[in-house]
Formats: structure tokens, C-alpha cells, sequence
């Protein structure tokens, strides 16, 4: 394992810390935890609380400040935060209008915010909940416990965060956050996989032409292992699964091209290219297009593509200004 | 027969035994899931040890219910919630008692497992932990009922545990994070079944 | 070689395709070439054109736009564009105040600017050159061309972007972009080598327990190799060099910890945790942190320091609106 | 002697020379450059070859000018405006000219360094192409004047510049890119010193 890190026991704290002292003006840190809130509160509101694994960076907390989070609780490298975290942080935000969790649809994370909901409750704060599942590369069959949430997740603290930010009321937040749930899917890929820092080796090996199709943001495995393809046709995999997943046929789109963490930029334009062509061909006009690293997985690579399908609410919401570290809409 | 130190010294077991398998877990975890189950028990047990010492002068309900919660509070991930109301549910029937039998054992395995049962919305033959946990307490119900001594009822508990992860291997998961593999997750042994046989191999040794 | 690309004799174009299509608010291409100007024209201001080979995304067609640069002209894979491209670049840009050209001080990038230059003065078009070489890793003395351009390139976009942006003279922006080139220094180390597309194998080979220490943004082995430390001391190391080459005691800086295009932002953030405790213990003030991939080096992984000398001037030009793909200042 | 249909010969000559050696050449530019050289000059001398055929009629002054132009507009880095403007420089030298004798080309080749070194401002020395040139120009200047006939003088040249591309290995860079390595670039041979000599390999055979 080769890291730019000083102790495997201390990536988590070394990486808010830094964060905290890089964005001073946006962030800072609930005393005694590592859950990073807005550097200042804001009250008339409702609260966006969302979080995970550490090892997604910019998100979570690069996703806190004005338009988008209030509250981002990041756990251990890919694993769930624990319920006391996420309580901490819903109380450091909590307003009188509500709190809303914006979480990915993974059993630990369901299960932490849950039992932290509950806690919350307990006290009398009005919380409620979202689950992210965007990830089209496994089947939201009986089989399995639903699609996984992923770089999608962005999108939906993007625009429940800008209709937060209007003073809606925390049934309007929860509804605008279901309907972007609900019009976006994803999915991903890997040439090269990642290390957890404490378990010191990658999680799979992959030969030097081979490729993982349908990977999770955890560093696991996907779906099904490929010969090396070309750009093009990667894209034209990923895409057909979004496409035949949701019908977007006439419809608007905002597209993210996300890198898994080690993606070279270049990459991730060669892939962008072709999905737009791709999109255009088949007549979904493109709104608007990010592409950069949104929802990482530490140094793997590999991208994911998200197709948001947009109507004038969610085109307005989308473009209200954001001002966050990792995020930004002028 | 157990009392409040004899709990506190399986606890201490099973810690010892969770971290001493931390990398074989999180290689396990590796293989169909995110390469953390071992590490985040090791971190959660740490903290258990860390807190056994205050713990000596209260009843064995008081010390299952703090181990749980501290499981809960620094594990994360779908374990930490699952092990943490195991435990939690286990010290809820164990309140205010000072000594508890292989009887009491029994009813506190009962409980975990409904704990889990109940916070997964899983079942058995998902390959999940419940695979280890489930056949355990019921070859370890039938040797009690056919008037088994301690040892060996916990011996046949640890053996139809191994056998459940055993069986693990031969499924498809249809639960947390391996389930996402479909057909991939063939071959594999579950994370958690696997620590869950270790920690009542740990129970094995010391009851 | 393992990467997502269709051809290697079109990553270049196919990435500058790429960047078009997703940004086309902010860019578009001068037609028939690859160079990439903002998507409407400004004329009444002085015309900043920056490049450099590809290879170094979001540098520079990602700074096209407010507040920054009005044209960047990429080369091939850490190659200068060539004079002709350039003049492209400066004709489709220039206004009656003029065109400065940011250039980075390398024999080919200065070269093949100052070739432009002179086909565009022979057409009337007034030109001027900054160059810039804030990479402290190679000694400026007389046995080197001087030392690099590097991450500190973008602090020049922005800063003379500013300052172009208010109306000033030709003159009156040269002047800032050379104060920010006299304020700025940058040291590099890498973990993990690049690969030429065209070449097909990294520049070099890393021990899985080296570094190098004082690379460049082009792939190449730096100034020394060493057995791989922790995050604080490679800080460390960076950071002493650049202390060293100027005086920034008492002073006000803005920091860049830029990615070499495969570093995961949590190993940045790691590495800014340190630099902030360093400059707080040398009494430096941080006025704002920058993390994240400014000037890459396809998927090399690594990163640098930057520190940027400021005085009132410099903070106030830093902190106007800056609006281009790949830097935003609200 | 040499008519404008030998010169486009031998232009292809070093273009298919150059292009064999596309590989060696980027390879001894990643050691001490960036890993471009031998793609760079690739690009180039395809673009030549493109060119050549409508170039046919042409004086040999066009057909230099003409062969630097493509250079200097496909090449890019420090080697597109050296080349280029050697080419050029050698062009205005030959302007209006059908045929050039062997001391035309010595002449031309004066030409060529001046350009060089004035567009890169550097000498003999510092471990880039002026290290093969400016010794194969001198082994024929020298040849020439005793009187030697065409192919001694140019296979001496190649000499030369082989010895100087040798030369490269024992010095420090101070020009280029390679200076950045300092005593690091030592043992390594210049990537530029090695293509001019390709280039000259390939007059010699052709002229
Ligand atoms: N719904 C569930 N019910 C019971 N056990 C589960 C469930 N989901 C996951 N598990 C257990 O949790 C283990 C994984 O734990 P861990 O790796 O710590 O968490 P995560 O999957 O969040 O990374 C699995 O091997 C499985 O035994
Ligand atoms: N100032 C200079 N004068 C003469 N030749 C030079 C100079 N700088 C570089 N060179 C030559 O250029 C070669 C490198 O060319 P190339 O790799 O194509 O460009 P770059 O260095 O921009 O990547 C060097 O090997 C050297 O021979
Ligand atoms: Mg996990
Ligand atoms: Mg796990
Ligand atoms: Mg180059
Ligand atoms: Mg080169």
C-alpha cells in the first residue's frame, strides 16, 4: 500500500482536520466529533444532514454551505457513521422547521441514521429521511436489498439544499429530495481499484486488460469483470443500463461524470464526448453537464456516469447559487 | 454458572480473539463486500475493553447493555447497529441479574438473534451472520434438551455455527453489501457469520 | 498501459471535444483548431491566452471564462502547442488593449509563445509575455533555463484575470501577473509515475517504497528519489524548500495543494493538515487554502505546495468573482 | 549534387528514419524529458511526407522552407521550433536553387545551427542537438577542405555527431528540459542530439 497519509488509525480525523483548516469560511467541526457543520448555522431553515464512509471525498463535507448540506457525519473509510455521530450532528443543525437525512442506500448507513432519527426524536426534533438509490448495476429486485446510492446523491443535497434554502417547509424539502431520487440513475466502472488505509491491501486485483462493470463506491467488486474496452464503449455499457433503467426519451438532462478518485480529468472528458453524442443521438437534450470528482472512492479509478432527468422545478432548483468547497454554482 | 467477572472475562475473550482476526475478517469482507468488517469489529472491541474495568461491580445486564452500546457508538457500518442490539437485547434480559446458567444463555442468544432479526429485516439463507447465529442456538436448544452438560451444548453451537458458515459459501447473499455481487457472492464465507462463530468459540473457552 | 481512452492519437482532441461539450456555457472552440475560447467574446478588456500541453487538466481550457482566461491553446500530451495554434488563439482573442500571454517557462512553451507573438505584432496586434517559474524544486541559477512553471500558473490566471477583467491596461496587467510570478513559489513529489499515451509506459519506475522528490508537471523523475515517508514529513520537505526561497515571514499567503491527477482530495486534505500547523507554527497567516487538481499531470499521484505572497492588492483581486469550468470564486 | 527530387528523396528518407525510431527516441526522452521526443518529431516528419508530393516542383530554398514550416506547426516543445527554424534558415539559404553541391549543403548546415542556436539560445556543450551538430558540421568542414569527395565527408559528419550524441552521456544538461535533473541527467544520452543524427544518417545514404 503506497499512501500519502502519516498512520492508517488517523486518515478519518487527519482528513477533517485539514478540511476544516482549508475552508475555514465555510466549515467547522461540532467539538468532541468529526462531524463538520456550516461555519455558521443557519436557522431559518431546514436542516440537510447527510454522511458515510470516509473515503468519498468532497463528499460529504466538502458538500456543506450555503444551497446545499447543513451537517455532513463521515465514518470510518467506508463505513457507515455511528448513530451517536449522525445524533450529534442533527442536533448541532436541527431547526424548528425540521431536519431532513439525506442517506445512501446501504444497510449500515440506513440502519446508523435510523437509530440516530430515533435518538433525535426522542428529543423532539422533527427529523426525516431520504434514501438515495441511484445505482442501476444491480437490480432493485427481491434479491437484493434495493439499488445503492451513489455519485446521484449529489444531486439531490444539490437541489433539497437549494429548496431548503427557499424556507420550505420539511414536507416540500423531503418532496422535491424524493422526486430528484426518484428521475436520477447511475452507474460505474474500474480499471484500477482502491486500498482501505487498515486493511493495507486492494480490495480486488484486476489484470492489467481487465475492467470491473457495476462497481459500488466502496471499493468492491461490481457486477461482472471485461476484457479492457475502449472509452466509447464503456460509455455505450453504462449508458444502456441508465437508459433501459428510465425512460428519458424527450426529456432534459443534467449529466455528472464522476471520477472515482485517481481518474485522471482527461479521462473523464474522453468519456464525456462520447455521452454526449450518445444522448444527443438519441434526442435527450443535455441541460447541463459536471464532470469532475463528486463521490470518490480513495485512489480508485474509474468513473460513473449520473443522468438526472429534469423538469422547470428541478432546472430552476439545480441553478440556484450553491457555494460550498466542492461545489459551486455562481 | 457465570457471574459478573466471568462475563467480563468471555468479553475480554471474544475481544481478544476479534482483533487477533482482524485481518482475516476484513480479507473476508474483501472478497464480497468493502474490506472493513474486521476493522471496524477490532475498533468496536477496543472500545469494549476499554470500558470492561468500570464495569466490574454491576450486574450482568448493565455490562451486556454498555457492551452494546459501545459496539453501536464505534463500530458503524451494518454490523455495529447489528452486534450492538445483539447485545443490547441480551442485556435487556439479563437486567439486574448477578449470575445466569446455561438456561439463561439460551434465552440471551434468543434474544440477540431477534434483536438482529429484527434491525436487518433479514432471515437465515440470506449469508448473512444470522446463518452462523441461527443454527448455533438450536443445536445448542436440542443437545440442552436431550440434557447435554455446558461444554457440550457449547461445543455443538460452535460446531453447527462453523457449519452454518460452511453453507454460507454455497449461497447467493441476498443481504447487505454481498448481495450486490448476485451470483459472484458463490464461493465466499460471510464476514459476519464468520465472527460471530469466532465470538462464540470465545464463549466456548471461558463460559 | 491502462486507460480510459479510445486512441492515443486522439486523446488530445477528444478531450478538448469533451470539455466543449460539457461546458458549453462557458467555452467554445476557434473552428478548425483545438484551441478553446470563452463562449462570447469579451472586447473590452485585455485578453489573457494561457496553454501548455494536455496532459495538466483542468489547466488551462478549464480557466477559460469571468474573471480568468479569454483563450487557452492545449498542445499535444506534455507538449507546447505549436506557434501557429497559438496565434490562432491570440488573433481570436485580441482586443484593442491587447493580449498578455501567461507562459510557463519552459524552453518550448517560450519558444513556440514568443513565435505567436511575432506572427501576431507583424498583423498589428499588440502582445505582451509573463513567464512564470515558481517551481523552487530546480535551483534558477545559470546552469538550469531557470527554474518552472507549475501550480502557481493558476494563481497568475486568476489574480491577472482580475485585474483585466476591471478594464486595466496592457501594462497595468502584466505588472500584477509579474508581482504574482515575484510572490509565488511551488515544490512537487509524487508517489506514483504517469504514462504518455503515446509512449505507452511511464516516464519511470517507483519502488512501492520511493517517492520522488522535486518533480515537474510533465512525468518526469524529480530531483531526487527517496525511501517514502509520512504525509507531515514530505510536507515537511516541500515546504522547507519553498520557505527558503522567499521570505514570507510576517506575510499573508494563499495556499494550493494541487493534485498531480490521482491523488484521492483525502491525502490533500491530509497534507493541508499539515501545511496549516507548519505556517501557523511560522506565524505565516493563511488567508485561503485551494485543494484539489489545478494543474495535473494525467494520472501521476502526488501533489504540491504553492504559497502565495499576498498584500491588499492581491487579496482583493483574488477574492473578485472568478466563473470558468475548473475555478469559481463566488 | 543534389536537384530538388534527391533533397525530396532524401527528406523522406529522414522522415521514414525518424518514424522508424519514434519509439528509441520518446524512450531517451522519458529518461531525462518527458517522454515526447520521438512522438513529437513523428508527428512532424508525417506531416512532411503529406506535403513532399505537391512540393515537387518547387525550388529546393521552398521545399527546405516548406519542410520547417510543417515542423514548426506540428512538432511542438522545444524541438518543433528548432528543427523548424533550421529547416527554415537552411531554405533562405537555398532560395531560388535547383541544385546544391556538397558545399551548398555545408553551408546550409551552417545555416542550420545558427538557428538553432540562436532560437535556443544555447552552445556546444550543453548537452542538446547543437552537441551532434556542431561537431558533424565541423568533421566536414575539415573533411572537405582536404579535398575529400561527398561520401567520406558526410560519413565522417555522421561520425562526428555519434561521437557528440557519446559526448552527451559524460555532461550535465543545462539546456533544456534535462537541466532540471542535474547530475541525474549524467549517463544519459540526448534525445535531440540522437535524432539529428538519425537525420544525417539518412543524407548521408541519399545524397
Ligand atoms: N441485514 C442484515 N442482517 C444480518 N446481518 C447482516 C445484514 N447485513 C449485513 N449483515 C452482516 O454484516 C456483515 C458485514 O459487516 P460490515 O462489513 O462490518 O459492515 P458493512 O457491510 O456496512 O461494511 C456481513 O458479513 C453480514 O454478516
Ligand atoms: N535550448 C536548446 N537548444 C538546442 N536544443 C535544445 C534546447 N532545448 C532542448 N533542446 C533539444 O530538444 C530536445 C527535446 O525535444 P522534445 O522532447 O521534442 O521537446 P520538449 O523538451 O519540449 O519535450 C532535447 O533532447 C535537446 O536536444
Ligand atoms: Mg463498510
Ligand atoms: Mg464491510
Ligand atoms: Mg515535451
Ligand atoms: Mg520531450
Amino acid at each position: 500500500m503506497k499512501k500519502i497519509i502519516n498512520a492508517v488509525d488517523q486518515v478519518e480525523e487527519q482528513m477533517v482536520d485539514g478540511m476544516l483548516k482549508a475552508y475555514p469560511q465555510y466549515l467547522k467541526r461540532v467539538d468532541g466529533t468529526n462531524v463538520i457543520v456550516r461555519a455558521k448555522k443557519k436557522t431559518d431553515k431546514v436542516a440537510l444532514i447527510s454522511g458515510g464512509g470516509s473515503g468519498h471525498e468532497p463528499a460529504h463535507g466538502g458538500y456543506v454551505g450555503t444551497g446545499m448540506l447543513d451537517a455532513a457525519v463521515p465514518g470510518a473509510v467506508f463505513t457507515s457513521p455511528t448513530p451517536d455521530q449522525i445524533y450529534e450532528g442533527i442536533k448541532a443543525v436541527a431547526t424548528d422547521k425540521g431536519v431532513l437525512m439525506v442517506v445512501k442506500n446501504y444497510t449500515g448507513d440506513v440502519m446508523n441514521f435510523e437509530m440516530a432519527a430515533d435518538m433525535a426524536r426522542d428529543e423532539g426534533i422533527k427529523v426525516e429521511e431520504v434514501v438515495v438509490n441511484d445505482d442501476v448495476a444491480v437490480d432493485g429486485s427481491l434479491y437484493t436489498v434495493g439499488r445503492r446510492g451513489v455519485a446521484g446523491t449529489v444531486f439531490v443535497h444539490k437541489i433539497a439544499g437549494a429548496k431548503a434554502e427557499t424556507g420550505a417547509s420539511l414536507k416540500e424539502v423531503k418532496a422535491i429530495a424524493e422526486k430528484v431520487i426518484a428521475n436520477v440513475r447511475s452507474m460505474s466502472m474500474a480499471i484500477r481499484p482502491c486500498t482501505v488505509p487498515a486493511a493495507g491491501k486492494p480490495g480486488f486485483e484486476l489484470g492489467d486488460d481487465e475492467m470491473e462493470i457495476g462497481i459500488g463506491i466502496h471499493g468492491e467488486t461490481g457486477t461482472r469483470r471485461e476484457k479492457l474496452r475502449s472509452a466509447d464503449e464503456i460509455v455505450d455499457i453504462l449508458l444502456e443500463k441508465i437508459l433501459a433503467d428510465l425512460d428519458y426519451s424527450n426529456s432534459e438532462v443534467a449529466v455528472m461524470i464522476n471520477g472515482c478518485g485517481a481518474t485522471p480529468l482527461m479521462e473523464l472528458f474522453i468519456a464525456n464526448n462520447r455521452v454526449a453524442d450518445v444522448l444527443k443521438d438519441k434526442e435527450i437534450n443535455v441541460y447541463k453537464t459536471f464532470v469532475g470528482e463528486y463521490m470518490t472512492s480513495l485512489e480508485m479509478e474509474g468513473f460513473s456516469i449520473s443522468l438526472l432527468k429534469l423538469d422547470d422545478e428541478l432546472k430552476k432548483l439545480l441553478d440556484e447559487r450553491a457555494d460550498t468547497p466542492g461545489f459551486k454554482i455562481i | 454458572m457465570a457471574d459478573t467477572a466471568k462475563v467480563i472475562k468471555i468479553l475480554k475473550c471474544i475481544s481478544a480473539k476479534i482483533r487477533e482476526n482482524e485481518q482475516f475478517l476484513t480479507d473476508l469482507d474483501a472478497a464480497i463486500g468493502d474490506s472493513d468488517h474486521g476493522i471496524n469489529l477490532a475498533r468496536g472491541f477496543k472500545k469494549v475493553d476499554e470500558k470492561l474495568p468500570e464495569l466490574a461491580d454491576k450486574d450482568i445486564g448493565t455490562v451486556l447493555k454498555q457492551t452494546g452500546m459501545a459496539l453501536v457508538s464505534t463500530v458503524g457500518g451494518a454490523s455495529g447497529p447489528l452486534y450492538g442490539t445483539a447485545f443490547m437485547k441480551a442485556g435487556a434480559a439479563a437486567a439486574g441479574k448477578n449470575e445466569i446458567d446455561i438456561d439463561d444463555f439460551l434465552v440471551l442468544i434468543e434474544e440477540a438473534i431477534g434483536g438482529v432479526k429484527l434491525r436487518g429485516k433479514a432471515e437465515r439463507g440470506e449469508k448473512t451472520m444470522l446463518d452462523a447465529m441461527i443454527p448455533a442456538a438450536g443445536a445448542m436448544k436440542e443437545e440442552r434438551s436431550k440434557g447435554a452438560d455446558v461444554k457440550n451444548i457449547l461445543e455443538a453451537g460452535v460446531r453447527a455455527a462453523n457449519e452454518g458458515v460452511e453453507f454460507t459459501k454455497t449461497i447467493i447473499a441476498t443481504k447487505g453489501r454481498a448481495s450486490y455481487l448476485g451470483e459472484r457472492s458463490i464461493g465466499h464465507q460471510d464476514p459476519g457469520a464468520t465472527s460471530f462463530t469466532i465470538l462464540l468459540e470465545a464463549i466456548e473457552e471461558e463460559f
